[in-house]
C-alpha cells in the first residue's frame, strides 16, 4: 500500500507540467486557442507526442510506451491543472483505448501508431442523442445508420471509433472514416471541440473480430475514462483552490486583504477538505485500473466518479463565488477551470448517476473494503 | 390571517394575468419560457406595452406614472409578469435611476428624464462598480471634477450590465477627495455618446457578452446632471441598493423555469427518484420563498421593509442557481452540445443548460453579494 | 391574503407567552419537573385549562372554545418556545382532535369536556412497533388485540384512543380505559412521556358509528398534527436562534466576543434564513387548516413537515454548534429545544417521509400554487 | 503507487485481526457494536487484554512498551481494533498523557507512571478547559502557587470527560500569573483522592452523564508531580493537542455503525431509494475519508504529520453525526421510545438512535472544534 509516486513519476509529472505549464500560463493563450478551430494548441499536441504521451497507455508493439494508469492519470492532472483543452481524454484513453482493447493488429498499427506520434486522432462516438445507431452486415461489409452526438472533438478526428447495436444483439465498434459520414462541428462551453455525427448506410470496418459483442470492453474503457477524468477534474480543483487563495491573500476591499474574512478563509478550508478526499479517492481508482480487475474498476469508477462530481462542483462554485465578479469573466482563468470540471462531469454520467448505482448495490456489501 | 386574496385583489389578478398573456408578443414571451436570450428590441418591446397601459413602474410617486398600489398587488403584478413570460421592465430604469431622480431630482431633471425612462426611450446603465471598488463601494475612484458649470470625469467602471446598449449612464463619482470615503461623492448622469465615453464588453464564462466596462476620459458633463446634493452620493445609492434587493427575488421565474423542466426532462425523471426528489425539494423550497415574499410584500404596507426581505435575494439567488444546476444534470452529455446549432441532435433545452448554469454563478454575486446580504442579516437582524 | 395575527390573536399570543414563558423562565424548573411522572407542569396545565386553551380546537356544544387553527397554532410555538413537554399536541390536537371528529355526541361530551376543563387527558395510540392492533366484533361488544407504541404520554391518560384494523377492513377508532390495557410508561429524550400499550382481547368502545372505516378522518387528524408539530418547531427554531445570538454576543472568547467571528455570525444568518422560510410555510399550512380542504391540508401538512424538519434540524444543529461545550448540557435550554425538535421532526413522519411522498407527485402539477 | 499491502502488512492485519477477536471478550465488543453503552470495566478490562499483549500503546517509545510500527502499521491496528468492536485504549492514558509523561517527564515520572498507564491500573482524566477557557485555552485561571516544596491549586476545570472514573488528572495551571497568557503555564499531574478535589458530573442532552466539572480547593501536591519545566506547560498542551487530533477519526468505527445499520434497517431501506442513496453517500465519503487516513499515514512515516490530517477530524465528525442522524430518521417514531426497557416492542437499535444522535453533537465541539480545525487548515495549510 503505497501513496507516492516513484522517481520516473514525479520525474514525468515535472515534465508535464512544464510543458502544459509553460504552454498555458498566459490564459490569453488558451483563449486564443479555443477560440479558431482545433480548439487546442496543435503544437503543443506535437510536443506531447514527442515526449511519448500520446502513446503512454499502449503497448510497445503498437507503437506505445506501455505505461500504467498512473502514468495516464499524471497527465490528465496536469491538463486539468491549466484546464487544457487539448483531447488527451478523447482521443487517447477513450478512443486509443477502445482500439488498444479490441481492435486486430492491424488495426491497432494504424490507429495507435499515428496516434501516439501525434499524426491522427481517433474520437469515441458513443452518446445517442435518440435511437441507437445500428450496424448492418451485407457479407464480409458493414454499414451504420444514426445518429452520434456530442462526438467529442470529433470534428478533427482521423478516424471515428463508433459503437453501434449489432444485428445479432450485442454492442460491437467499428472505425469509420470522417469523409464517409457527415460530421457538424462546434465548440463546447469550455472551448473544446465536439460534434454531430450522422451515418447513413456508412461504410464501416468492425473493430476487431466481425460480430462479436464488446459491450464488456467498452464498459471497462467508459470505467477507465472515468477514472481518468476524475484525475483531470482533481487538476483542476487544485488550481481552483490555489487561485482563490491567491486571490484572498493578494485583494483588497474595505482596505484589508480578503484572507482577514474569516467566513472566506473558512470556506477555503471546506474547499480544502473536498480537494484531499477528492485526491484520495482519485489515487486509489487509479490504482485500482492499475489491478486490471474489470469488476473491481466498475466499482471504483462510479466511487470516483460521485466523489469528483461533488467535490468539483463544490471547489467550482466556491473558487467562482469567494472571488466574486472577477471569476465570471473569460479573462480570468477560474472560468475555464470551472466549465472544464462541468464537461468532465457530464461526460460519462454525473455524480447522480453513480450515486443511483451505489444506491442500488447496497446490499451487495457490509463494510466497502478500499484494499480488499 | 386569512389565505385568499380578496375578491378586488383576485380581480387585478385576473386583469394582469390577461394583460400579461394577451398584449405582450407572444414570440417574446416564448423565448423568456424557453431561456432563449433576448434582443434589445425584445425588452424595449415589451417595456412599451407596459408603459403604454401604465403597468411598467406602478411603484414610481403617481404623478410620474406610479398607481399607488399595496405591496401586495405590487407582488401579484411581478408574478403574473414573470408566470406569463413577460421581460420585465429595465431594472436600471424602473428600480434603479426612475426612483432616484422621482425622490432625489429637481424638477426640471423629472420633467426631463422620467417619461423617457419608463417608456425606454433612454435605456440607462448603472456606473457604481470599479475594478477596485466592488463590496467595497465606498472606494470607488473615478472622479468629477468642477470646470464652470461643468464637470469633467474622469475614472473607469466595470461590470456595467448591458451597458452595451445602453444610452445614459448614472454614476457615482469623487466630487470631494478630501473628504472621508462615503462623503465626497455625488451622482451623475452621463449620456453616453459623449466624447470621451468607451464601453468595453466583457465576455463571461457562458460566452455570452452582458457586462461592460466603461472608461471615462475628460468627458464634460454639463452640471445641470448633478442629481441631489453635491456630495449627497452615497445616500442616494444606499436608496437605490435598498430597493434592488427588494426587487430582485425572480421567484416565480425559477418556479415557471422548474415546471418546464419537468415537462422538458419528463423521460428522464420517470424512473429516477433521486432526481424526483430533487424537483420536490426544489419546488418546496420556492414554495418556502414565495410565501416569503408574499409575507413580506403583506407586511411591508407602511414602506420599511420587512426585516425578512434580506431573505429573498440569498435563497432566492440559491434556488435559480440549483435549478439551474439541475437542469445540466437531467440533460446529460447532451448538456456538452452548447455551441451547437439547431440542427442538433440534441434538444435545445438541453444545449442551452450549461451555459446558463455558468451564467448564473452570477446570481449570488451581483447586486449585493450573498456576503453582503449575510452581513446585513447579521448586523441589522441579529445585531451581531 | 393576510399573514397578520388580529387583536384578539396578538391578546392570545401574549397571554400564553407570559403564562408558559413564566413557568419555564427558569430552565431548572423544566429539568425538575420532566425528572418526575407525569414528566410535566400539572399546575400549568391546570392554568391552560382555566386560560381556555384546552378546549381551544373544540365546538363551544362540546365544552370547547371553538378557535380556529390559527389559535392553536399559537399554543403550540408558544409552548415550543419555552420547549414545553406538556403534552398538548399529543392530547388535545391529536387525541382530542380524533374524538372530536368522529366521536358521538356522548364520546365528545365524555372526552372533550374534561379534557378542556383539565380533568383528563386522552392519549392517542395510533404508532405500531410490529404488527397492526385488529379490532374483533362480538355482538355489540368489541375488543382490541395487539401493542400500540410509543404511544405519547400514555402513562397518565385517563382514556386512550385507539387505531385498529376493522374486521371488515379499513381502520377504526376505539376509546379504551387504560386499566383495561397494559400500559408501560417511560420518559422520552426530550423530557416527555410515552408508552407501550398492550391489548389482548381488551374491551374498547368504537368511537363513532361501529364498523366504519375513519381512516381519511385520521388521516385528516394526522395531517393536523403534522400542521401543528411545525408550529411547535417552528417556537423552538425561533428561541434557539435568539439563544445563539445573545450567546454570541456575551461570551468572549480569545478576549472578545463571539460574535467577532464572521464565520459564526454569517451561520447564524443562515439559520435566520432557515427560520423565516419555515415561519411562511407554518403560516401557510395553518391558514390552508382553515379552509377545511382535507386534500389541499394533506398536500401542506407533507410540505410543511419537510421545511420544518430541514429548517429544525439546520436550526438545532447548529444552535449547539455555535454555542459549544455549553449546549451539550442537560443545564443549559439549548439542549432540550433541540430534543425537541427532533421528536416533533419524528413523530409523524419525517422530512425523508415527506420528500418521498412529495417526489411521488411532481407530475401532478406545473407550477405549485400556494393561492390556489 | 500500489494498492495491496505488503505481504509482511497483510500477515500483521491478519495477527491483529485474529488477536481482537479472539483475545477481547466478545460481549464487550457486542456491546459496542450494538452500540451500548461501556462500563468502566469493560474498559479497562479491554484495555488490559491489550497491554499483555503490548498492544495497548505502540506508538510510545519502544522502552515503555511501544513497538516501533511504521504509521501504516499503527492504521492497521486501529482499523482492525475498531472493525472488531474493541474499545480503543483510553484516550487519557494512551494518547495523551502517556506520550507527554514519556517526552517530558523525568526518569522518576516515567517509571512510577507509565506501566500503570499503559495497563489503565491508573484512569486518567484530562484537566484542561475550564468555564471560560474553552476554544481560548489559554486564558485558564486555575492556579498553582508554590508552597515549600508543594504546589496549591486552586480553580476549577470542566468537560473532565469520564473524570467520575478517573484516578489521576492531568491539569494545566496558571504558575505565572505575571506572564502573558500561554507563558506562564504548567503541567500538573493530580492525584483526585487527595483532600480539595471534588468531581461534579454534568448531565448531556442525551441524558448520559460522561463529563464532569472538577473542583481544586487548596489542593496540595507534591513537587515532583509537575511535568516538564515550570511555565513550559503550552508546549506540552500544543503536543498533546496535536497528537490527540491524528488520532481521533474513528473512520472505522463509524462504517462499521453503517454497515449494522444496513442490516437492522434491512425491511425500511429495501424499498426507499432516497434512504439508499443517503447510505450509499455515506459509504462512499467513509470510503473517501478512510483512503485520505490511509494516505496520511502512509506519508507520516519521517513523523511530521500530512497536512490532510486536519481533514479526518473535520469530516470525521461530520459522517458520525451524519449516520447517527440517518440512524434516527430509519428508526422513524420508534426513535422516541428512548427511556424505554427491553420490555419494549421497539427494537433496541431504535430505541438507541436518539440519545447517541444527540450525544455525537459533541464530535464537532469536544478535541478541538470544527472551527478550531478549519482555522488550522485556512491558516496553516493555505497560508490565509
Amino acid at each position: 500500500m503505497d501513496f507516492s509516486y516513484d522517481d520516473e513519476q514525479v520525474a514525468l509529472r515535472d515534465a508535464v507540467r512544464g510543458l502544459v505549464g509553460k504552454t498555458y500560463a498566459d490564459h490569453d493563450h488558451r483563449r486564443s486557442v479555443t477560440a479558431e478551430d482545433p480548439g487546442h494548441d496543435e503544437q503543443l499536441w506535437a510536443r506531447m507526442a514527442e515526449m511519448g504521451l500520446l502513446g503512454l497507455p499502449f503497448a510497445e508493439a503498437d507503437g506505445g510506451v506501455g505505461a500504467g494508469p498512473v502514468e495516464i492519470g499524471i497527465v490528465c492532472q496536469e491538463l486539468g491543472r491549466v484546464a487544457a483543452p487539448e483531447p488527451y481524454l478523447a482521443a487517447v484513453v477513450l478512443a486509443g483505448g477502445l482500439v488498444a482493447a479490441c481492435g486486430t493488429d492491424q488495426q491497432r498499427a494504424d490507429v495507435i501508431g499515428p496516434l501516439a506520434e501525434g499524426e491522427g486522432r481517433p474520437a469515441l462516438a458513443h452518446d445517442e442523442p435518440a435511437s441507437p445507431v445500428t450496424a448492418s452486415q451485407d457479407g464480409d461489409a458493414w454499414t451504420l445508420s444514426g445518429t452520434k452526438e456530442p462526438v467529442l472533438h470529433g470534428g478533427s478526428a482521423s478516424v471515428l471509433v463508433v459503437t453501434a447495436a449489432l444485428p445479432e444483439g450485442g454492442t460491437g465498434a467499428f472505425l469509420v472514416d470522417p469523409a464517409d459520414a457527415t460530421v457538424t462541428a462546434y465548440p463546447v462551453y469550455d472551448g473544446s471541440r465536439a460534434a454531430r455525427v450522422d451515418l447513413d448506410a456508412t461504410p464501416a470496418t468492425p473493430l476487431g473480430e466481425a460480430g462479436r459483442d464488446l459491450s464488456s470492453s467498452i464498459a471497462t474503457v467508459l470505467d477507465l475514462g472515468r477514472v481518468m477524468a476524475a484525475n483531470q477534474a482533481l487538476g483542476a480543483m487544485r488550481t481552483a483552490l490555489s487561485a482563490t487563495t491567491d486571490y484572498l491573500k493578494s485583494r483588497k476591499q474595505f482596505g484589508v486583504t480578503l484572507n482577514t474574512f474569516q467566513d472566506l478563509t473558512f470556506r477555503a478550508a471546506d474547499m480544502y477538505v473536498s480537494l484531499e478526499l477528492t485526491q484520495s479517492m482519485v489515487d486509489w481508482a487509479t490504482m485500482v485500473v492499475a489491478t486490471g480487475d474489470a469488476e473491481a474498476l466498475a466499482d471504483a469508477a462510479t466511487r470516483v466518479g460521485l466523489q469528483a462530481s461533488r467535490g468539483g462542483r463544490h471547489v467550482g462554485q466556491e473558487a467562482i463565488q469567494l472571488h466574486g465578479g472577477i471569476a465570471m469573466t473569460a479573462e480570468y482563468s477560474v472560468g475555464s477551470l470551472v466549465a472544464q470540471l462541468t464537461l468532465l462531469d457530464h461526460l460519462l454520467g454525473d455524480g447522480g448517476v453513480h450515486l443511483r448505482r451505489l444506491a442500488d448495490r447496497i446490499d451487495d456489501h457490509g463494510l466497502v473494503e478500499p484494499l480488499g | 390571517m386569512r389565505l385568499e386574496l380578496s375578491e378586488d385583489d383576485q380581480a387585478f389578478r385576473e386583469e394582469m394575468r390577461t394583460f400579461f398573456t394577451s398584449e405582450v408578443p407572444e414570440e417574446i414571451r416564448q423565448r423568456v419560457i424557453e431561456g432563449e436570450e433576448l434582443s434589445k428590441d425584445d425588452i424595449v418591446t415589451a417595456m412599451r406595452v407596459l408603459n403604454d397601459a401604465d403597468l411598467a413602474v406602478p411603484h414610481w410617486p403617481e404623478e410620474w406614472g406610479g398607481r399607488g398600489w399595496s405591496e401586495l398587488r405590487r407582488h401579484i403584478w411581478y408574478d403574473e409578469m414573470q408566470r406569463a413570460g413577460v421581460p420585465p421592465p429595465l431594472a436600471f430604469n424602473a428600480s434603479m435611476i426612475g426612483p432616484v431622480i422621482a425622490h432625489f431630482g429637481n424638477q426640471e431633471q423629472k420633467e426631463r428624464f422620467l417619461p423617457p425612462t419608463a417608456s425606454a426611450e433612454i435605456w440607462w446603465a448603472q456606473g457604481f462598480s470599479e475594478p477596485d471598488a466592488g463590496s467595497d463601494l465606498a472606494s470607488l475612484r473615478t472622479t468629477a471634477v468642477r470646470d464652470g458649470d461643468d464637470w469633467v470625469v474622469n475614472g473607469q467602471k466595470t461590470w456595467t450590465t448591458l451597458g452595451q446598449h445602453a444610452d445614459w449612464i448614472f454614476t457615482l463619482v469623487r466630487t470631494d477627495p478630501e473628504a472621508k470615503k462615503q462623503r465626497g461623492i455625488s451622482m451623475l448622469l452621463i449620456d453616453m455618446s459623449l466624447p470621451g465615453v468607451e464601453v468595453r464588453p466583457i465576455e463571461l464564462i457562458d460566452g455570452g457578452f452582458e457586462v461592460n466596462e466603461v472608461w471615462f476620459s475628460d468627458v464634460r458633463v454639463p452640471g445641470d446632471l448633478l442629481v441631489g446634493e453635491e456630495n449627497q452620493g452615497w445616500t442616494m445609492a444606499k436608496f437605490l441598493l435598498g430597493n434592488e434587493r427588494v426587487g430582485v427575488a425572480p421567484v416565480t421565474a425559477t418556479k415557471r423555469a422548474l415546471a418546464r423542466l419537468k415537462e422538458l426532462a419528463a423521460d428522464t425523471l420517470a424512473d429516477d427518484p433521486l432526481s424526483r426528489s430533487r424537483v420536490a425539494e426544489l419546488e418546496n423550497e420556492l414554495l418556502a420563498l414565495e410565501l416569503t415574499a408574499l409575507r413580506v410584500a403583506a407586511h411591508s404596507a407602511d414602506g420599511e421593509p420587512h426585516p425578512a426581505s434580506s431573505v429573498l435575494k440569498l435563497k432566492g439567488s440559491e434556488l435559480q442557481q440549483a435549478v439551474s444546476e439541475l437542469a445540466v444534470d437531467l440533460a446529460g452529455s447532451g448538456s456538452l452540445a452548447s455551441g451547437a446549432g439547431d440542427d442538433s441532435g440534441v434538444p435545445a433545452w438541453q444545449r442551452r443548460t450549461t451555459p446558463r448554469y455558468l451564467n448564473y454563478r452570477k446570481a449570488s454575486i451581483y447586486g449585493g453579494s450573498n456576503e453582503i446580504q449575510r452581513q446585513i442579516v447579521a448586523s441589522r437582524i441579529l445585531g451581531l
